[in-house]
């Protein structure tokens, strides 16, 4: 049994309370007479305790009203835990990264470069971590690489991880070379990494964008609503979230002489992922309600104006490496805040029936209506 | 090859799987009208299959005490009371000193119940106000005003009622999100065209629980695996009928090839709707549905939400083709973006 | 019976599928109800007012099968005019004694038998005689005066007519709290399903026999079945669901106290003093029927017990036989041991402390016993309740002050051992072994062969004379197996009967002899073991026979599966339709034939009519198709065998909130009564002090759990699907009272308080009954202390009152109160008892007044 | 061989190679899938057999395998039941295989507090002995006008309805020699 449940009736209390007329509590003989519910049942904003901001667009959906089992999630919310989240936020760190890393490679910035495959290959082992903490059966990870599914975003995203792994974890290594000796066989290592390096790192880096971007299909592609509607948007916010942190760790590890590239891909990741929050924040109607409300509307809101304030950190900390510093650590805050904000913001969206039957009931009715208007 | 509709519309699932010479597709079709609420189903599925124990809490949902589909509890038997008139039926307190019902009320407390059902999510609580409706009726949905009279308005007296029960258990449907998104290949579609969780695969990613548009598929705590109804796929191999329809005492749960299992359906709803049960209709058996039609599907006497089913459940795969190329337009952007950072600058 | 039958539940809705209408009467909406067509909530305990308002229904509007009626009941058959119903006695029949509580039945007689009557029924009350007529109806002399028009005022026709004339739809309606409209549409659809081409059949369940009018309820079915022609033929029939798996074998192969196997009567003390005292009480020489033959049965059973010790010369060794002295029954035995008159009990695979009556008492009684034994599965209440029942929380049991001694010894399974059960419908079915029983787990049949080995081995060389029945009993069964395990082939061979000098099996009881040629230990199963093949092991699939399945098991009598089945066809023997054909006359073979074994004499021709001063099966004549009554015939009227009237009369139970309705005569006035400290009765009007007591509870079962619980509460997947005790209220009643959904609830009766959470639900109803609101709750009775899911006990709400003819308790209906929040604990819960009895009146001395009329001749106080 | 074996198995290998490029199907299929079979094909026996809970009398097959039950399920044959079962019926194996079932002899000493463990066969031996010492002890002979009685009523039976017939027959058999009168039944409840 449960004993840690509140007091079976609080609930109804509540309930009653709620469709004002009847305040008798439970129990008293006014319980029968309660049965009809027949008053506007109040609406989760308003049981919720108002987490709805100002400013924002009216929903363009009927009331709420809506029926379930018992009241009960028709979906079952997602069981992933915050490890998750977290690994949305490596996975995309990781990537944005190496692009930086290549970037860096490629027009001569070793600090970028070298910041870039440490951080990416810090990221991608965190990522790993999370990723094999979170399953049920983590001695059994290496299942995930018995087939390949182009239907699964997951195992795609594991053959991605393992093209990835491997290429960023070779460049990182390759910039240990300068400390090894001279002569020897570490010494031919010291020769030969940093051309394995190159190549692994460019590796990396064309890799990098599936990898920032094919979680926006993992969460897509499941029967959260809110994830699932937000399809369209999502890459854009975890891609630009991913050159964002990626920017973050430019601007946190380089010199300031160095850090150009990652100011602009600062601003171009902002630039992203603002549009995409933005859109799934009021695109998807009462999909949209659980990115503004709660905890999920906190994380969203702190994410964007921690980017706000990275880019414009970014942008006016030009010479100081203090600020600099200080805006790839809001960049890199920006970005967890905006994983575990989708993230939440999906989970409260499956957990709530109300955001799995009103819609379907809604496209039951449009539908019904477009049939009837073609037959008459 | 795979078909064109693999992802979305009517497809004959096990030979799109690679099953070359794929027996008739099998399924169930679970009558809820004759059924008797009597779990016979839940015990007989426990039985053959080894499910653990799925708590032991007094829930107050009617006869639930199971509360949802889950990890441990493959079948699962709903109960609604409603007082509403049941097609022909005499109203069965006509004439009875009753004042108005409760059931709404009822529903509403037990939607604050749990179960310790061993397994995550379980059976998380419920909203007071649906609950509510569920038992008041579907007419509130989305419709204020719409009730008829007497109904849900604080009527004097209460003389209609139903009880409506219903064995719901994992539909198998001919688009699984399900198996599609499972990363391990431990859910598969089977020669019979039913998705069988793989318990020597599984690892517990977790994937699948959110994939599935009802709700149905769970992760067994400490185990840490998924499960869910496998059909009793070793029955299916040996030619035998499973646990769950064998017991049922009334034939509420029919098993058999889908296609004969549809028309039986279509005869009983007619015949329904003869003798004056109207609200009669069938779930999950149009193969243009949004999940392709289901393996199992259903005859309920109310809105399927009544019941815990999603009205216009869609596979999510549907948008498959078009989150992959949102996503490599966004790939492609990122690496744009980056090229720029690095090329177009000044510093 | 979709809540405790479902399997059985699945031929009901086969019938509707083919468009039968389906009625269901209850106090509470149930599983049944919800697949019904039409549900009537009725206020428990008024069954007989329900169905004596169809009978009138019937009568008055002349809508039973005539040709039915009049060829094959006693409707015709005149009564002596000293007969006087309740019509005139308010309530009573003539011949009640006030001082025994029980009829006289001379006057009952039909015309010129008045000396048939049973005089001293109180006796034939305590030795539940009634049971015995589960076989066959009670012997009647010759052949009673007869009216064929049906109008003598005093033939059965009219004067069921006259009884159950003021059982107006009103009156129904008064009585039960069943709408007028509701109860006429019950009465017209089960008319209209009469005739030679339509049936309607009547299910049952425990709900009828536990009552303090039990048998009449079921009396009452049949007065309907068989004016409406539904018995004896194909979709008719009342049919009883019986609830344990082999409770019918219990009954025919009893381990009651007053019975022998195949219905023999347990001897008396002084009415069976010898052999042929006793067997001349059976088969009453001279008069007619299939019960002739029952020396033949009687001897034969004791040459089975006793073997080559039974000889006719010694009577068969009926000398050892113990005898009755009256009521010994189980509840009988509760008190004597409150009393410390008994020293030791088994119980086997019985849990009393939660599935009797008054389990209160049950508790009470086994803490004042030497030793018990317990045999079951798992360790039942009945096992721990020096340990771990509610009176060592109440401290009225203290285990270091407790005596008894408990033995308890684990039991095999039913897939453990080999033997049959006997289901509902009478048919014996073989089960095989699947393996061995786990540790030191035993069958019945293993226990009881190895005490009985071992109590002859210790009492071998005694001289005592009592110890004689045990050294000469016939106990050589050959055993198999490292279990040493007795063969229950050889013990069913023994039940069906042998020839005692070729030790050939009997195809039959017709087989049975009184020479002591034949030894038959039950001689109704005769035949199970025909051919020497073990008939109840057959197992032919449904598929490779005709629906009435006769190679499937074996059913008593003589494999037959319906029975009076004569009655299929009309008088002349040919079917009353071609629709609801069964058994027929083939007049080219001469014989009777059918889908069934006919239920006749094979060559008997409708036509035959016995000689004058036939007697025994011979007397029956060619169109009587009810041949185990003696005259052949349906009993409309019951001249004597039912000890609380010739026809039903609606009581109150003995626990009621309202003053009967109907007459002044408040409950059975026969009833069984047990003034006893322990078992004090809630009072009901005339007597004051009703409205303490205000509300009406009932038990039963739920679809999830088995009966007291041990077979289901200790078995996972079932106790997780009703974890936790509750009792269901009205939204009605939990407005008056205060409760709400999921909180607590307490019960409170003269004997108990236990405490439930409660389900406030729409499926139950007050009823307007008599101008009053009446309320009813619901309980299951299924929980107990132990096993993985725990609650109170309902049977603890339960008084003692027993039926008269069969002494089965009054546990589907009582009064109570009913108080929110938990009940109290330890002493305190004993003080509210006191306190409620206090004001109820139920002091020490207090008796329940049987006789509530003037017309029992003195106002009842005590009987 | 090893490796070989191991690439094709290998279900990626065999989506690359087979009728299941998505991996959905048959190359997703584990060896063991492949290999299930339903138990009951494989027991090393079954039992026909009759539902022990009501009267209904539902036939049960009852399948054992290394000497354990591993399945009851409802007889198709039946003609009562045709193979269905409620769900005490379908609960049956759990009955007989519930780890709460007791399998020794447990005794309780007068007035003690606490079960102890007893050999079967002293249990038998004390039982029997305590049945002739209350047969003794009660018995009686004739009553008041010397008709006689042959019985005790120092000693009670109270039997479930789920014994078999044979049992109850040694039952009444054995209690009716002893003289013991008081033997009852659920069928009186």
């Amino acid at each position: 049994m449960s004993p840690q449940r509140p007091p079976v009736g609080d609930r109804f209390r509540h309930f009653l309370s709620a469709l004002g007329g009847a305040t008798t509590p439970a129990g008293d003989p006014a319980v029968p007479q309660v049965a009809a519910p027949a008053g506007v049942p109040p609406t989760t904003e308003q049981r919720r305790g108002g987490g709805r901001r100002g400013g924002g667009e009216p929903l363009n959906v009927p009331p709420a009203e809506f029926t379930s089992y018992y009241g009960r999630p028709i979906l079952k919310p997602p069981v992933w835990k915050w490890d998750i989240a977290a690994y949305l936020f490596t996975g995309g760190t990781s990537a944005g990264s190496a692009l930086l890393a290549a970037g860096g490679q490629l027009t001569g910035r070793p600090a970028l470069r070298r910041a870039g495959r440490v951080a990416g290959l810090a990221a991608i082992g965190a990522s790993t971590f999370f990723l094999i903490h979170d399953l049920g059966r983590p001695d059994r990870f290496h299942h995930m690489l018995r087939v390949a599914r182009p239907t699964s975003p997951m195992s795609m995203g594991t053959w991605i991880l393992g093209v990835f792994g491997p290429a960023i974890g070779a460049a990182a290594v390759a910039e240990a070379a300068p400390l090894l000796p001279a002569r020897g066989v570490l010494g031919l290592g010291r020769r030969l990494l940093p051309p394995v390096g190159h190549a692994a790192g460019l590796v990396a880096a064309v890799t990098a964008p599936a990898l920032a971007t094919y979680t926006a299909v993992l969460l897509a592609d499941t029967a959260v609503p809110s994830w699932h509607e937000a399809y369209p948007e999502l890459p854009a916010v975890f891609g630009g979230s991913a050159l964002a942190s990626g920017a973050g760790v430019g601007l946190l590890a380089a010199p300031t002489r160095q850090a150009g590239p990652a100011r602009r891909m600062a601003v171009a990741g902002a630039a992203m992922e603002l549009w995409g929050s933005h859109r799934i924040e009021h695109r998807l109607g009462l999909l949209s309600e659980p990115y503004r409300n709660g905890t999920p509307g906190r994380l969203l809101t702190a994410g964007r104006l921690l980017t706000a304030a990275g880019v414009a950190g970014a942008l006016v900390g030009r010479r100081s490496r203090l600020l600099s510093g200080l805006s790839g650590v809001a960049l890199l805050a920006a970005s967890l805040a905006t994983r575990f904000g989708i993230f939440h913001g999906g989970v409260a969206s499956a957990r709530d029936p109300k955001y799995t039957v009103v819609p379907q009931r809604e496209r039951v009715r449009r539908r019904e209506a477009s049939h009837s208007e073609g037959e008459s | 090859m795979p078909d064109a509709n693999s992802l979305y519309g009517p497809l004959d699932p096990a030979p799109d799987a690679g099953w070359a010479d794929a027996p008739p597709r099998m399924g169930f079709f679970t009558d809820t009208s004759v059924c008797i609420g009597c779990k016979a189903c839940e015990v007989a599925c426990k039985e053959w299959n080894d499910v653990p124990a799925s708590g032991l809490d007094l829930l107050g949902m009617s006869y639930d005490n199971t509360g949802a589909l889950t990890a441990n509890s493959w079948r699962h038997v709903a109960f609604i009371e409603q007082p509403r008139p049941a097609g022909h039926r005499t109203p069965p307190f006509a004439g009875n000193p009753t004042d108005g019902p409760v059931s709404a009320a009822a529903a509403a407390v037990a939607a604050g119940t749990g179960n310790d059902t061993g397994t995550d999510p379980g059976v998380p609580p419920g909203d007071p106000a649906a609950a509510a409706r569920m038992a008041a009726g579907p007419e509130f949905l989305g419709m204020p005003g719409a009730q008829p009279p007497g109904r849900g308005t604080g009527a004097a007296e209460r003389t209609d009622f139903r009880w409506l029960m219903m064995s719901n258990v994992c539909k198998h449907c001919t688009h699984a999100a399900c198996l599609d998104v499972c990363p391990t290949g431990a859910l598969f579609r089977t020669e019979f065209g039913t998705v069988v969780v793989q318990e020597d695969i599984c690892n517990g990613c977790g994937y699948c629980i959110s994939a599935c548009p009802y709700g149905v598929i769970d992760q067994r705590k400490g185990d840490g695996r998924a499960w869910k109804c496998t059909l009793c796929y070793d029955r299916l191999g040996a030619g035998q009928t499973p646990a769950c329809a064998q017991a049922c005492p009334t034939e509420s749960i029919m098993y058999g090839e889908l296609d004969e299992l549809r028309e039986r359906a279509a005869a009983r709803v007619a015949t329904l709707h003869e003798r004056g049960v109207p609200e009669a209709r069938l779930y999950g058996h149009d193969p243009d549905d949004g999940v392709g039609g289901d393996g199992a599907f259903f005859l309920l006497l109310d809105e399927p939400e009544v019941y815990g089913l999603p009205p216009d459940p869609v596979v999510t795969t549907r948008d498959l083709p078009r989150m992959w190329r949102r996503a490599g337009l966004a790939a492609l952007t990122m690496a744009a973006a980056a090229v720029a950072a690095f090329v177009g600058g000044s510093s | 019976m979709a809540e405790a039958h479902p399997v059985g539940f699945q031929w009901v809705m086969e019938a509707k599928k083919r468009g039968a209408k389906v009625f269901h009467v209850d106090p509470r909406f149930t599983r049944t109800s919800a697949l019904a067509d039409t549900y009537l909530p009725i206020r428990a305990g008024t069954d007989i007012a329900l169905l004596g308002g169809v009978v009138r229904y019937i009568l008055e509007n002349e809508l039973d099968f005539r040709e039915y009626v009049l060829a094959y009941t006693n409707a015709a058959s005149i009564v002596s005019e000293r007969f006087v119903d309740t019509e005139d006695l308010d309530g009573l029949f003539s011949g009640y004694q006030p001082e025994t509580a029980s009829y006289d039945q001379t006057s009952w007689q039909y015309e010129g038998q008045e000396r048939n009557g049973g005089e001293d029924t109180a006796k034939e009350r305590d030795s539940a005689a009634g049971l015995r007529h589960e076989s066959h109806g009670m012997p009647v002399p010759g052949q009673p005066p007869q009216d064929e028009t049906l109008q003598h005022p005093r033939c059965v026709y009219q004067i069921l007519k006259r009884h159950f004339s003021r059982y107006t739809p009103e009156m129904v309606e008064r009585v039960c709290g069943v709408p007028k409209e509701k109860f006429l549409e019950l009465a017209r659809a089960w008319t209209e399903n009469s005739g030679r081409e339509r049936t309607g059949a009547l299910v049952y369940s425990v709900g009828w026999t536990q009552h303090s009018v039990g048998v009449q309820y079921i009396r009452t079915g049949a007065i309907i079945q068989t004016l409406l022609g539904n018995i004896g033929r194909p979709g008719g029939g009342i049919l009883a669901l019986r609830g344990h798996a082999s409770i019918q074998g219990s009954t025919d192969i009893p381990t009651l106290f007053n019975l022998l196997p195949g219905y023999l009567p347990m001897p008396h003390h002084a009415d069976h003093v010898t052999f042929d005292d006793w067997v001349d009480s059976i088969s009453q020489p001279g008069k007619k029927g299939f019960w002739g033959n029952s020396r033949a049965f009687a001897a034969s059973l004791l040459k089975a017990y006793w073997g080559d010790a039974a000889t006719p010369e010694n009577d068969f060794c009926y000398g050892y036989m113990p005898r009755m002295t009256g009521d010994h029954g189980t509840y009988q035995q509760v008190l004597n041991m409150i009393d410390g008159k008994i020293k030791g009990y088994f119980l086997l695979g019985q849990n009393p402390a939660v599935g009797s009556a008054h389990g209160r008492a049950q508790r009470l009684g086994m803490a004042n016993l030497d030793w018990l034994v317990v045999r079951d599965l798992f360790m039942i209440e009945s096992a721990t309740f020096w340990k771990n029942g509610p009176e060592v929380e109440t401290g009225e049991i203290v285990p270091q002050e407790c005596r008894t001694e408990v033995f308890f010894l684990p039991a095999a399974s039913h897939v453990e051992k080999e033997g049959t059960f006997t289901q509902t419908q009478r048919l014996l079915q073989w089960r095989e072994k699947a393996l061995d029983p786990p540790g030191d787990a035993r069958s019945e049949l293993w226990f009881f062969y190895h005490l009985g080995r071992r109590l002859r081995e210790k009492l071998a060389g005694s001289t005592h004379p009592r110890d004689r029945a045990l050294l000469d009993l016939a106990w050589d069964y050959p055993t198999h197996g490292p279990l040493v395990e007795p063969s229950a082939e050889a013990v069913l061979r023994e039940i069906n009967g042998y020839d005692t000098v070729t030790n050939r099996p009997l195809a039959g009881f017709t087989e049975a002899r009184d020479d002591g040629s034949t030894a038959i230990g039950c001689w109704i199963y005769s035949g199970v073991y025909a051919d020497d093949v073990n008939q109840a092991a057959r197992r032919r699939s449904r598929h490779e026979q005709d629906w009435v399945a006769a190679e499937w098991g074996w059913a008593w009598p003589a494999n037959r599966r319906t029975l009076y089945n004569r009655a299929s066809a009309d008088p002349q023997g040919r079917p009353w339709s071609e629709r609801k054909k069964y058994v027929w006359w083939d007049p080219e073979a001469g014989e009777w034939t059918g889908y069934d074994v006919p239920d006749f004499e094979k060559t008997k021709p409708p036509t035959y009519r016995p000689p004058d001063g036939a007697s025994g099966p011979e007397a029956i004549a060619g169109d009587d198709p009810f041949i185990m009554q003696s005259d052949g015939k349906a009993w409309l009227y019951v001249p004597s065998g039912v000890l609380d009237g010739p026809m039903p009369t609606h009581y109150e139970p003995a626990e009621s909130p309202l003053r009967n309705p109907m007459y002044g005569q408040q409950a059975n006035p026969t009833r069984k009564v047990y003034p006893h400290p322990v078992n004090r009765i809630n009072p009901s009007p005339p007597e004051a002090h009703s409205g303490v007591f205000p509300y009406v509870f009932t038990v039963s079962r739920l679809t999830e759990h088995h009966t007291a619980g041990g077979m289901s509460r200790n078995v996972r997947p079932l106790a997780e699907l009703q974890p936790e005790m509750f009792v269901e209220v009205s939204p009605e009643l939990a407005a008056e009272v205060g409760l709400s959904h999921l909180g607590w609830a307490h019960m409170v009766s003269g004997r108990a308080v236990i405490e439930a959470k409660v389900l406030v639900t729409d499926r139950l109803t007050p009823l307007r009954v008599d101008g009053r609101i009446i309320h009813q709750l619901w309980l299951p009775y299924h929980f107990g202390s132990e096993g993985l899911v725990t609650g109170d006990s309902a049977n603890d709400l339960f008084g003692i009152t027993l039926d008269p003819n069969v002494l089965i308790q009054e546990s589907k209906v009582g009064t109570c109160d009913v108080r929110p929040g938990r009940r109290p604990t330890g002493p305190a819960l004993l003080d509210m008892v006191a306190d409620y009895q206090r004001r109820a009146g139920l002091t020490v001395e207090h008796r329940t007044p049987l006789a509530t009329t003037d017309a029992a001749g003195e106002r009842g106080e005590d009987a | 061989m090893g490796l070989r074996t191991f690439i094709q198995g290998w279900p990626v290998y065999r989506q690359l190679t087979g009728t299941d490029p998505l991996g959905r199907g048959a190359a997703a299929q584990s060896a063991r899938s492949a290999e299930l079979t339903a138990r009951t094909e494989t027991a090393d026996s079954m039992a026909r057999s009759v539902c022990p809970y009501c009267a209904v009398g539902c036939g049960q097959k009852v399948y054992v395998s290394d000497g354990r039950v591993t399945q009851i399920e409802g007889d198709p044959d039946s003609p009562i039941s045709r193979g269905r079962l409620c769900p005490k019926g379908s609960a049956s194996k759990s009955l007989v295989t519930s780890p709460l079932r007791q399998t020794t002899v447990r005794y309780r000493r007068p007035y003690a507090t606490e079960w102890e463990d007893l050999d079967l066969d002293t249990a038998l031996d004390m039982i029997a002995d305590r049945v002739l010492a209350a047969r003794e002890e009660t018995w009686e002979d004739v009553d008041d006008e010397g008709r006689p009685l042959n019985r005790t009523l120092g000693i009670s039976s109270l039997g479930g309805a789920t014994l078999d017939n044979e049992e109850n027959y040694l039952i009444k058999k054995l209690f009716t020699a002893m003289g013991a009168l008081q033997i009852e039944n659920q069928a009186r409840i």
